[in-house]
């Protein structure tokens, strides 16, 4: 589906990709881990066309992807940023209805959906995003993701800040996600329970790919157990 | 001093930006236009004429810096001044010290004397003071339209503006009439109902307005709203083409004017047509303010026979019946301003400029 | 101020006996005077152990009840968490206790010392200091300043010997550089010391609101969601750190984690809240067992 | 009786005020910065719409079209040189504000230069300057300006919050980046709304030029457009024209009022300013959101 | 000679004028445009009392700087606790208000006929002693805990209360210290041209402060003492090119905000300047 070649990503003169190769087939959830600092952001970003590549190619089922992101959105790859960034002044409707800008077709449908996974939005409906708590923030960026029926779906650290039962919820989520035909590209620090549900995963250090291949033998594997699962893999 | 062999070089300081840059622009064309007329003609005792220009923006920091480059860099004999009274005032004791003249139009009697009454050396007026002009148009008031009680509306943040007020209460009062009301507004202000309410309630018989042409078209406008209808006196800002700028010409009726020349005077004519074929557009008096300050400063290095600032200085004290656009020029020795000038008088009738003549005050003559 | 600036400059392991060393301006209450100022006879309100208490905190936004008839304490040397579903009102306790929002109604002690009311640089004086749930740093400083600033509140130089650099100034200011050097390499960055932050990934930037926070040498470190954005192994390093630090500067800590490895493994106390109220408090184990605790957060999956 | 047609004259001053605040709190509920080119801006587009009666002889419906669709074109032309890029590079707010204040000085210099050396007024396009109520009077211009203002700001009320652009608008001024990430085309959005602020820009230049005649510091009312738009609650449209008016009103009643008049009224509004700020710091319209820490 | 020296010592005084900007704006972050005003207190407390009680020039420039300072004392306390934006309006009020008194005390001030005569002793080495001072004050402020704590500030007020900041009272010394080194400005400029009058300080020249200090990198203390120098001299650089020589200044001025947003010198402090700096660096 994500055809991802030689990439390379420089912040003037931090250089945070480095020729990275990368594919996310179809209907699968890929997942994406490493350390702090690793370049996982950047690659997400990079794709959706917030960060601009030094070199490499990125293609969408055999096309090279715009550039621009409303572009890229509209061609159905959609991002779920680090750090939530709701719109902070308006309110959680709102921000969903942001969400499916460009497929208002149906948005009264999918916000009850939406509503109906998150019943916690549904209270908060008319508050405004910026003072959600930091997990009913996840809640709504995961939603406001979700509600345009994106067909990748990019998510960087989807848990972060949830609740230890929200987080099993997400990846519950996720796996349905992809139930419902959606390629998933997810970027995890809770790395044990992504590598589980992942149909494949890449493991970056320093900006480069170092592992690849499917969630099981990337789990297995004694150097990520060791480097990321720590104790709590034993 | 400069090489006697090349050409003589007057600076003109004005403000071709900023608020007041129409005036400052015509003064600097009018300028040009006398120093062409001059060039053809075979200079000044045979040496070509240049024009340094310098734009100050009505900042008295920029004058001041122009003026040292003008004598310093670009060594004039003399300078063409702005008809600006501030930038005047910030000029005068650095040209004390350096010893440029200045021929400028600034009204303010500050300019071209000390406080302790003797004349700035190097400064130097050649329209009627803000005291001469304020007293002619008080003059006309009280003798010509019959009015006793007078009303002023002025702004309080132009220097201009100000300094024609006092003169004008003093003579008032000295001769018999009586100034009612004097209300004020600042250069930021676009409505002056309240104030014209004001005049119209407070019974006046003529109100007298020093203030700026742009405000000048407002009060008209707004006085035709507040229904204000009575004798109004303008200064120089109601001149030509003040007319133009109003929506409806008829709205300036029954207004008295003062101005420096009348356009039926012979020796305008010629100098009106070269500058609209040199610059193609109408001159408005400043332009020739500008022409008769370069006339003043070729006069004096003629008669001192040199373009030694100090002699050329020294020879603008003692201009003397000098047939200028805006008149005949004397300059008092005693405080660099002329002498006798009168001020043409027109009432504006449908729009249309009707001269009066030219008003002198007994006390002038 | 000689004495401040020694304490705090030498590793202070004995700073527990004098909770009033090393802190800033009006922050040494003898402990004679201690325990009686403002504090009720309530259970568990006793003596030096507990230097931050909260009694009966209420705060509410509009319609929203977000903290409610709230009372915790957190004693000397202890390593206390704060648990609860998202939204339960963990992170407006925090804001509570360091003066960022008032409260509507209750009170917070802080070693005998009532800070609530207090305009919120005085609280951070008095002895709160924080981190961030949503990272704040200060983009326009390098890290190293990021850190000094902490310091700063602690210098004592005035304006005109900053102004003029009298000597107070130097001396000060080369005392707050040697701790400086020592707060970076407690979280290992001394390699980022002039790096923007912005330059940082996000895991390097919570070691450095970390450091910030340590080197304000604050009498209760509050720490909202340190480890997130850690993956299971940093978080594993993460408690070591934090366990290391906690010996070396004596700490005494609340925290607020969704993971609960943290949680579990460091903490002798824990407070469990939702929709803004305590549902449970007790030891590590007594929480992982309690239905009410497992069912609204942890879930039954749970090991 | 008086103090009735003092309030008139109020209002009147209070809509030329408030024409010049509603383009600005529009910049400002958006972009979060006080745009000062908005007073060059409106000063081009008095004289284009001087321009165009000039050369085609056009009366002031047509006048105002052509303006306001010039002054649209314009302002596209100041985004894209003045803040586009800044946006690309991220930069923090405090440069827009630089940017704008730059632009400002440099369109009027424009004027200046091209203009300068001359006045110029429009010509009368009302029959009657003044509309009569029994014994009080407003001017025809300022009832007109009182009117586009108030319908400009009912249709940007709408568009901005009852319109789904209108929220992507909303969702930009918070966060850029993920507004990208909705794919909300950014930049085409940003000069919508700023073709939208050269159209108020045009309408209010062509009437503060028929209110004021032509001079290149026209644009010098913009800081009444700052002051009633930060009074009226920063970047709330609503409170900007509310703001407006009542600084019409004041700066009126204040000239009136004796030992103040127009000279000490700068004073007075300071003074009323400073307390109000601090028993309304919220502002007129607005409603005071707390960060979230 | 003279015109060099003149343009020398303008100079220096927008360099002062600039380096109150730096500490208010590009260190704390506030936005002050009616800082212009507290010039003129400067200029004209100094020059009546030159004038009207022939005080001699030093005494009148202390009574001139605490007059710019007690100033900017009332004007912060009600003003500095409000939100951000509206110190910009605040101040701009101020602006006016201290034009208006200005224009309204001709008996004293002069009004807008201006106070004239004031004796010249600003000579060019004062001036620019006075310049270098000035910088060396804001260079050692920038490097004390005052200046990391005015960045703090700037940059997050809560976060920087949280770290024991106490807000109001940094901003209200940068903004004190600023208003000084402005007043100090004014105070050196009366003396210098001999003549005042109340238009010369509008909110405009406030703007230009602005201006210059963006254009040098409001993050960089030798930028805007650069550009003070730079933008100061440009238009007479430009002189000859008479009315264009505005828009060509805006116009490289907008070059350089879009294409070097950060300034022409972003953070960039000349070496000396840094000499703490690397001190610090070397500790480690
Ligand atoms: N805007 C930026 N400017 C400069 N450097 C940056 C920027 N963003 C990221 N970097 C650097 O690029 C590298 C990769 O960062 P990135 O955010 O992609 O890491 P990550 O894998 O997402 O880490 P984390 O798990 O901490 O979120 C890091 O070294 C970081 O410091
Ligand atoms: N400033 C505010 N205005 C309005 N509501 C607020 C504000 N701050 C917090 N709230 C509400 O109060 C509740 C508690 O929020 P808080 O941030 O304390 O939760 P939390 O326990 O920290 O959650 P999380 O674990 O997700 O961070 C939430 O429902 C939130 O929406
Ligand atoms: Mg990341
Ligand atoms: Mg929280």
């Amino acid at each position: 589906m994500l055809e991802i070649r030689g990439l390379d990503v420089w912040y003037r003169h931090i250089h945070a990709l480095d020729s990275v190769d990368l594919s996310v087939r179809a209907g699968e959830i890929t997942a994406l881990i490493g350390a702090n600092g690793a370049g996982k952001t950047s690659l997400l970003n990079t794709i959706s066309g917030l960060v601009a590549p030094r070199a490499g190619s990125i293609e969408l089922e055999g096309s090279a992807l715009s550039r621009a992101p409303h572009r890229i959105v509209r061609k159905g790859v959609v991002h779920v940023p680090e750090g939530r960034h709701v719109f902070a002044g308006l309110t959680v409707q709102e921000n969903l209805l942001m969400g499916a800008y460009t497929r208002r077709k149906g948005f009264a449908g999918r916000l009850q959906e939406m509503y109906r996974l998150f019943p916690r939005l549904e209270e908060r409906k008319k508050q405004q995003a910026g003072t959600l708590s930091g997990g009913e923030q996840q809640m709504l960026a995961i939603c406001r993701g979700l509600i345009s029926e994106p067909r990748v779906l990019l998510m960087d650290e989807p848990s972060l800040g949830l609740a230890p039962l929200l987080v099993r919820e997400v990846f519950e989520l996720i796996q349905r996600i992809r139930a419902m035909g959606i390629t998933v590209l997810l970027v995890e620090q809770n790395a044990m329970q992504a590598l589980a549900v992942a149909d494949h995963a890449y493991v970056l250090e320093n900006g480069s790919v170092v592992l690849s291949g499917t969630g099981g033998e990337v789990l297995a594997d004694p150097n990520v157990r060791h480097a990321y699962l720590g104790a709590a893999a034993d | 001093g400069q090489r006697e062999d090349g050409a003589i070089r007057i600076g003109v300081i004005q403000d071709l930006s900023g608020p007041t840059s129409v005036w400052g622009n015509a003064v600097a064309r009018g300028a040009e236009l006398a120093v062409s007329e001059i060039n053809a003609a075979g200079g000044i005792d045979g040496r070509q004429v240049e024009l340094r220009t310098y734009d100050v923006r009505l900042s008295p920091q920029e004058a001041i810096t122009a003026y040292n480059r003008l004598v310093d860099q670009d060594r004039v004999t003399a300078i063409v001044g702005p008809p600006i009274s501030n930038i005047g005032l910030s000029l005068a004791p650095v040209a004390q010290a350096k010893g440029v003249p200045i021929v400028g139009s600034f009204i303010d009697p500050r300019v071209t004397v000390q406080p302790n009454g003797e004349p700035w050396t190097n400064m130097f007026l050649m329209q009627p003071s803000s005291v001469q002009y304020s007293e002619i148009i008080a003059d006309f008031a009280l003798t010509e339209l019959g009015a006793r009680n007078l009303a002023v509306m002025y702004d309080q943040t132009n220097a201009f503006s100000v300094s024609l007020v006092e003169p004008f209460r003093n003579y008032v009062n000295a001769h018999g009439g009586n100034v009612a009301l004097e209300v004020t507004y600042t250069s930021d202000d676009r409505d002056f109902r309240t104030q014209l309410s004001q005049i119209q309630r407070s019974g006046a018989d003529a109100v007298y307005l020093p203030i700026y042409i742009q405000e000048a078209v407002l009060t008209l406008q707004q006085a035709e709203q507040v229904g204000l209808d009575i004798p109004m006196i303008g200064g120089l800002d109601f001149a030509p083409p003040f007319t133009d700028l109003l929506p409806d010409p008829t709205l300036a009726d029954g207004i008295y004017v003062a101005n420096n020349y009348s356009d039926s005077e012979p020796q305008l004519v010629d100098v009106r047509a070269a500058y609209m074929d040199m610059f193609g557009e109408e001159p408005i008096n400043k332009a020739f303010k500008g022409y008769d300050k370069i006339l003043i400063i070729a006069d004096a290095i003629r008669r001192a026979g040199s373009t030694e600032p100090a002699a050329v200085s020294r020879a603008i004290a003692r201009t003397s019946n000098l047939r200028g656009t805006t008149g005949i020029l004397t300059i008092s020795p005693d405080n660099h301003q002329p002498v006798g000038l009168s001020m043409v008088m027109y009432q504006i009738i449908n729009g249309e400029y009707s001269e009066l003549g030219r008003h002198v005050p007994e006390s002038h003559r | 101020m000689q004495g401040e600036r020694n304490a705090a400059s030498t590793p202070p392991v004995g700073d527990a006996l004098a909770p009033g060393a090393g802190v800033g301006p009006g922050s040494g209450p003898s402990v004679g005077l201690g325990p009686s100022v403002g504090l009720g006879p309530g259970p568990g309100s006793g003596p030096e152990g507990v230097v931050l208490r909260a009694e009966g905190l209420d705060k509410h936004f509009g319609g929203v009840y977000a903290v409610r008839n709230l009372t915790m304490q957190v004693e000397q040397g202890h390593t206390v968490s704060l648990i609860g579903p998202n939204g339960a009102g963990k992170t407006t306790v925090f804001n509570l206790l360091s003066g960022v929002n008032p409260p509507d109604a209750g009170r917070i002690v802080l070693a005998g010392e009532e800070i609530s009311g207090m305009p919120q640089h005085q609280i951070a004086r008095a002895g709160i200091g924080r981190t961030f749930q949503n990272i704040r740093l200060f983009p326009g400083l390098d890290v190293a300043e990021n850190v000094m600033l902490s310091l700063d509140a602690r210098n004592r130089y005035h304006w005109y010997d900053g102004l003029l650099r009298l000597p107070a100034f130097h001396r000060e200011d080369r005392a707050s550089r040697d701790q400086l050097q020592e707060y970076l390499a407690a979280v290992a960055l001394e390699k980022y010391a002039h790096s923007k932050p912005a330059e940082l990934s996000y895991g390097y930037q919570r070691r450095v609101e970390l450091a910030r926070a340590l080197a304000a040498r604050p009498r209760v470190l509050l720490l909202d969601e340190p480890a997130a954005g850690l993956n299971p192994g940093e978080v594993e390093e993460f408690i070591e750190l934090l366990e290391r630090l906690k010996g070396d500067y004596n700490l005494t800590i609340l925290i607020i984690e969704h993971r609960m490895q943290v949680v579990m493994r460091m903490s002798s106390h824990v407070y469990v809240m939702n929709f803004g109220a305590l549902i449970a408090e007790g030891t590590p184990e007594q929480i992982q067992n309690d239905p009410a605790v497992v069912s609204a957060y942890i879930g039954d999956a749970h090991a | 009786m008086y103090f009735l047609q003092q309030i008139l004259n109020g209002l009147s001053l209070g809509a030329v005020y408030s024409l010049i605040a509603v383009g600005f709190a529009l910049v400002f509920n958006i972009l979060k910065f006080s745009n000062f080119s908005q007073g060059g801006l409106i000063t081009v587009c008095a004289y284009i719409g001087f321009m165009i009666t000039r050369t085609f002889g056009l009366g002031l419906g047509a006048t105002l079209a052509l303006t306001a669709l010039a002054g649209g074109v314009i302002a596209l032309l100041v985004e894209r040189v003045a803040f586009r890029r800044l946006r690309r590079k991220n930069s923090p707010l405090i440069y827009y504000f630089v940017s704008s204040i730059t632009m400002g000085i440099l369109l009027e210099n424009l004027i200046t230069i091209y203009f300068s050396s001359n006045f110029y007024a429009f010509p009368r396009f009302f029959a009657r300057s003044t509309v009569r109520f029994g014994p009080f009077f407003m001017a025809t211009t300022d009832l007109a300006m009182l009117g586009i203002s108030l319908s400009s700001l009912l249709i940007l009320m709408i568009v901005l919050y009852r319109t789904t652009f209108g929220t992507a608008i909303r969702a930009l001024s918070m966060d850029m980046n993920a507004a990208r990430l909705m794919g909300i085309n950014v930049n085409f959005a940003i000069a919508g709304t700023f073709f939208l602020v050269g159209v108020f820009a045009g309408l209010g230049g062509v009437f503060l030029g028929i209110n004021y005649t032509l001079y290149p510091q026209l644009g010098k009312l913009i800081v009444k457009g700052f002051v009633a738009s930060v009074v009226g609650g920063l970047g709330n449209i609503l409170g900007a024209v509310v703001g407006a008016i009542l600084l019409g009103l004041l700066e009126v009643i204040l000239v009136g009022v004796p030992g103040i008049g127009s000279g000490l009224s700068p004073v007075v509004v300071f003074v009323i300013l400073l307390v109000f700020l601090i028993v309304r710091p919220q502002g007129i319209a607005g409603i005071i959101v707390k960060e979230k820490v | 000679m003279g015109y060099y020296l003149s343009v020398l010592t303008f100079t220096s005084i927008t360099v002062v004028a600039i380096t109150s900007i730096y500490v208010i704006t590009g260190l704390a972050g506030l936005f002050s445009l009616g800082q212009a005003a507290f010039m003129a207190v400067g200029a004209y407390t100094s020059g009546i009392l030159i004038t009207r009680l022939s005080m001699p020039f030093l005494p009148a420039v202390v009574f001139g700087i605490a007059a710019g300072m007690l100033a900017a004392f009332l004007v912060g306390i009600p003003t500095l606790k409000l939100r951000r934006d509206y110190i910009a309006l605040v101040t701009f009020g101020f602006g006016e208000a201290i034009i208006a008194i200005l224009n309204n005390t001709a008996n004293v001030t002069g009004g807008a006929m201006g106070l004239v005569g004031i004796t010249p002793y600003t000579t060019t080495p004062v001036a620019v002693g006075i310049a270098v001072l000035a910088v060396v004050l804001a260079r050692n402020f920038k490097y004390s805990r005052f200046g990391r704590q005015c960045i703090a500030v700037k940059n997050d007020e809560v976060a920087a209360a949280s770290m024991g900041v106490n807000v109001a009272g940094i901003k209200m010394m940068a903004f004190l210290f600023g208003s000084a080194l402005t007043a100090l400005a004014g105070t050196l400029y009366a003396s210098y041209t001999t003549y005042v009058e109340p238009g010369l300080f509008v909110w405009t020249l406030s703007a230009e402060w602005i201006i210059i200090v963006f254009f040098g990198g409001v993050n960089s203390l030798t930028g805007a003492v650069v550009a003070a120098v730079l933008l100061g001299t440009l238009p007479e650089i430009l002189r000859a090119t008479a009315e264009w020589r505005i828009a060509i200044y805006s116009v490289l001025v907008l070059l350089i905000i879009n294409f070097r947003p950060s300034g022409i010198f972003g953070e960039y402090e000349l070496p000396l300047w840094r000499s703490i700096a690397r001190r610090f660096r070397r500790a480690g």
